[in-house]
């Protein structure tokens, strides 16, 4: 069976990666794309173009490569803000990847200097975040709490993987909602939509973390209403180093700055400073330029496509994953077990059998790159009362063939620890 | 050689004889702006008369020549016009500066203005060109609010 | 005349765009590497090949290509450890670029969860740095200060550029001392011998901006004997996005963490997590791999040459250049006229003209880059009363040839402007 | 095919039939390690007699069959072993999974333990095959310690 939706065979010669192979004449079998996806030629051309040939530094620089660079830096700027669509092109502030958005929103809270009511935080707050975040949107909540003083608390998983909008969680004290839009274990899609609704009747802010649904499905920011979105470049066939904060260009004008330095200011004294709008006020230092400009070109190579081809063609692979994996015996999905508002993330046990050696015999025996272990949502784990999981993650380049191998190399894992 | 046309005979001798430089009295309001990629400031007046006409833009600043012959055209600009004229004209500015070189000037509406064309092409001066006219702008927006 | 100590004309083929002409056939004079360098084509490609062919996550992926990504990840920390003489590997962190490593020090004082004494930090505290700073090396203390309630001060600078060690700046109520190794403007080289003993005696802790230092001489951390250091992958040929903080390991361990999130953890529950060690504690999320790999391939590069050898050439250069700049009436130089305790970078203005039009006649008549503005270090400028200079900034690539270009260019402009 | 000699029978064998499991008083220090990146666990006890004598190491845990086969391991080789002595094999055991796949290990200090000699190709699997194994030289040095 192969895709009615996309071309995938001529995707995957776009990633020349798909085609290699591994030592012991192994096929690469890349089912890991949640954790970072493959590279598109065009990306890794434009910014090898642009590294050799048109460099300079941005902003700052007034000759030709300055302008050169300048130039398609801000461009891949109006690239992002119109593939997700910002109401603003300066609403959309680069940063180095997700977590650096997140944790530039948690600083941005119970600063000293900034008086802004929606942002001061202190003991008897609160901050909510969810049992399914990723560490990246654990953590900066705890340490925010641990300065401050302020309360964390969280929203539960149901059994079936669901985000458990309890009453009683969100209240009056509550000054800001995080969560996943998309589980990076589960693939659940959570409910933004009651989500805010939850947060604007107790007057707390909603952040959105984007990192697993921006690659996978058409996102709009004016749709979603959310204040805060956060995601990241490597996961959307964009390279490392870079990542994005979306705000609501009021509240990047009310925040404080996080990081300071070169071209986030407008004019500095020794004593004190005044900063330049957003979403330069966000960048402090040389930005990651040739990085910015890679998802740009990522950006361009998913709009290519659509972003509707790759939802439906990472939905016909979930669809027909799920089957496949229903038949494996002692398989335990964790995770919605439907189509129904979920990503093409399969995290699962399998019955007797540590997932670090399911992951190392499907490397080793297949080429099948699997992620094994917590994927960074320790706490999703120990809801789950297990240690670790196998993720089967998907993108626009999988086939079901892929999915067939999968399927295979778990048999073959079973007769080893039989 | 491309560039050199940025530098208009125009512009130069708008900048070796600036047009109204120096703070006068009276005025309506004052308003600071600084361009802080180059360190280039403006300090400029506004002073309003009866049915909007404009008495005095007065202005004061440092800046390469661009900014300070800007500042020069501005002046000549606004002398007897009222607000609402200048704002179109402030308005057909900034579209042909922030046009990257690909917009036509209006030169009916910009007169002298239009010898700021080339400056669109480099990004990272369109600011300087911009630098009193959006303090101009700024300005009189200010004194329509009070 | 051409230099004698490396072989600049096969080095300048290494890099593709010094072969570049511009618009209007002018050829590229690049003169602007103290804003950022130029690459080598090996580092160029040692990305592209990395994008293309080995691309991974890195730490938590457990197949082929996560451990091939890992290990080139990890090899080029080794590689900028032994690069700065760094006592241990771990020392190394990547961050995005110097100023979230100059941040990343800032915040790790005046933190309510750190009860380290060394790193509390509130009214009556102090922090210093100097007047001749970047940005990144002044607002990321003026935010802390404001934070904290905590005293900044500095040290001034004399007439000639040098830092002014004055007494009584550095107190015994001082915690931090950071300033630049090398100015971004003035091309002084600090004494940092003197700035330890000071800060020393008052038990203060030392960072060194060295952003301009460690791409330009052979910079030894046991040496230098600070206690941080933070540089940019940038300035010494390797790519955009990519910084190092080096610490003392024990000061790292010492630190509360900056960034939250994956990576940076050794566990996580809902409400608490205990950290990795130091680098892993301070690289949270996905780093900037591919860049990390790049500055890698940059070291090597430069090790290749030999830094004395660069050096050498640079200081070659910077003697030929203040011979010849003296000869450009109405040039007032900003910094040392002596090569003694300088690098090659020569700030000036030009009476009467702006160094805007310097910079823009310079770059539209003869392709000349150069910087022009305040170089990210306004407080220095208005020390010296001017708003901007025009900045000539060398590199291991460029020639004498070069410098006679920049003086016929600056002629031009007086010609234009006269 | 490559890696699968990492799946050697012994460790396939010890994992299946792990030797000395489960936790056992009395004993003189008891430590926790966490393999963060895969969230294995090890509990180890340690007991040491007379003249640095080992007389028991028990543990327990949750893990991958390459860490749990080397706490088995581990506790058939220090059965009877001085401190000394095992502290040795625990050296030259790291020193090996260390060595990036390049080192010769030396059987006859590691005896079953160079079963794990595949394991050092794979960089995110060395942590596992240590796991227990730092726990125990944690373990011993707290005892001495004490
Ligand atoms: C002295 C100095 N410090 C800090 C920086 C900041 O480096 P980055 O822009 O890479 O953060 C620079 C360069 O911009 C610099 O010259
Ligand atoms: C849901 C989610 N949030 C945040 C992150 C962190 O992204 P990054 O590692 O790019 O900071 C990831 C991926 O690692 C993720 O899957």
């Amino acid at each position: 069976m192969t895709s009615t939706s996309l071309d995938v065979e001529r995707i995957r010669k776009d990633f020349p990666v798909l085609s290699r192979e591994l030592p012991g004449g192994r096929p690469l079998v890349y089912l890991d794309s949640g954790n970072s996806s493959q590279k598109p030629t065009s990306v890794v051309e434009t910014m090898r173009e642009h590294l050799a040939m048109h460099y300079s530094n941005v902003g700052r620089a007034m000759h030709v490569l300055g302008s050169e660079s300048t130039e398609a830096y801000e461009s891949a700027r109006d690239k992002v803000a119109a593939f997700i669509g910002a109401p603003s092109r300066d609403e959309v502030v680069f940063t180095k990847n997700a977590s650096e958005a997140l944790n530039l929103v948690a600083y941005s809270f119970g600063n000293p200097a900034c008086a802004d009511p929606r942002f001061t935080l202190g003991p008897g707050d609160e901050i909510v975040i969810s049992e399914m975040e990723h560490h990246s949107n654990i953590v900066p909540w705890q340490m925010l709490a641990q300065r401050t003083g302020a309360t964390l608390k969280w929203f539960g998983v149901t059994d079936e993987g669901r985000l458990d909008l309890a009453d009683g969680v969100v209240t009056e004290r509550t000054k800001i909602v995080s969560v996943a839009h998309q589980s990076n274990v589960l693939g659940t899609v959570n409910p933004v939509a009651d989500v805010v609704a939850l947060a604007r009747r107790a007057g707390a802010l909603v952040l959105l973390d984007a990192s697993q649904s921006v690659p996978h499905h058409p996102v709009d920011m004016a749709a979603l209403d959310a204040d805060f979105v956060a995601f990241t470049g490597h996961k959307m066939v964009g390279p490392s180093g870079i990542g994005v904060l979306w705000a609501r260009g009021e509240l990047l004008e009310a925040m404080p700055p996080f990081l300071g330095g070169g071209e986030m200011i407008e004019a500095v004294w020794m004593d004190r400073s005044t900063y330049a709008p957003a979403p330069h006020k966000f960048e402090a230092g040389t930005p990651p330029i040739v990085e910015a400009i890679g998802l740009g070109a990522a950006v361009d190579y998913l709009t290519g496509i659509g972003m509707a081809a790759v939802e439906a063609h990472e939905r016909e692979l979930t669809a027909y994953a799920l089957d496949a994996l229903r038949e494996v015996p002692g398989l335990r999905l964790i995770g919605p077990d439907s189509l129904d508002l979920r990503g093409g993330t399969l995290a699962f046990t399998l019955e007797g059998i540590h997932p670090h050696d399911v992951g190392q015999i499907l490397d080793d025996r297949f080429g099948i790159a699997v992620r094994v272990g917590h994927h960074c949502a320790r706490p999703l784990h120990l809801r789950f009362g297990i240690p670790a999981t196998t993720r089967a993650s998907f993108y626009l380049y999988n086939t079901t063939g892929e999915v067939d191998a999968l399927v295979r190399g778990l048999h073959h894992v079973q007769k080893v620890f039989a | 050689m491309i560039g050199e046309s940025m530098y208009q005979e125009l512009i130069l001798e708008h900048y070796k004889h600036p047009q109204g430089r120096g703070l006068r009295e009276p005025y309506d309001t004052e308003v600071h702006h600084v361009n802080p990629t180059c360190g280039d400031e403006i300090t400029l007046r506004v002073k309003v008369g009866d049915a909007g006409r404009i008495e005095d833009v007065s202005y004061d600043g440092q800046g390469c020549s661009i900014s300070q012959a800007a500042a020069s055209v501005l002046h000549e600009l606004t002398a007897g016009s009222t607000v609402e004229e200048t704002l179109s004209v402030v308005d057909e500015f900034t579209r042909l500066m922030q046009g990257r070189g690909q917009v036509e000037a209006d030169e009916d509406v910009l007169g002298d203005a239009v010898a700021f064309a080339g400056v669109a092409k480099f990004p990272a001066r369109v600011k300087c060109a911009l630098l009193s006219w959006m303090a101009y702008k700024d300005a009189v927006v200010r004194s329509a609010a009070r």
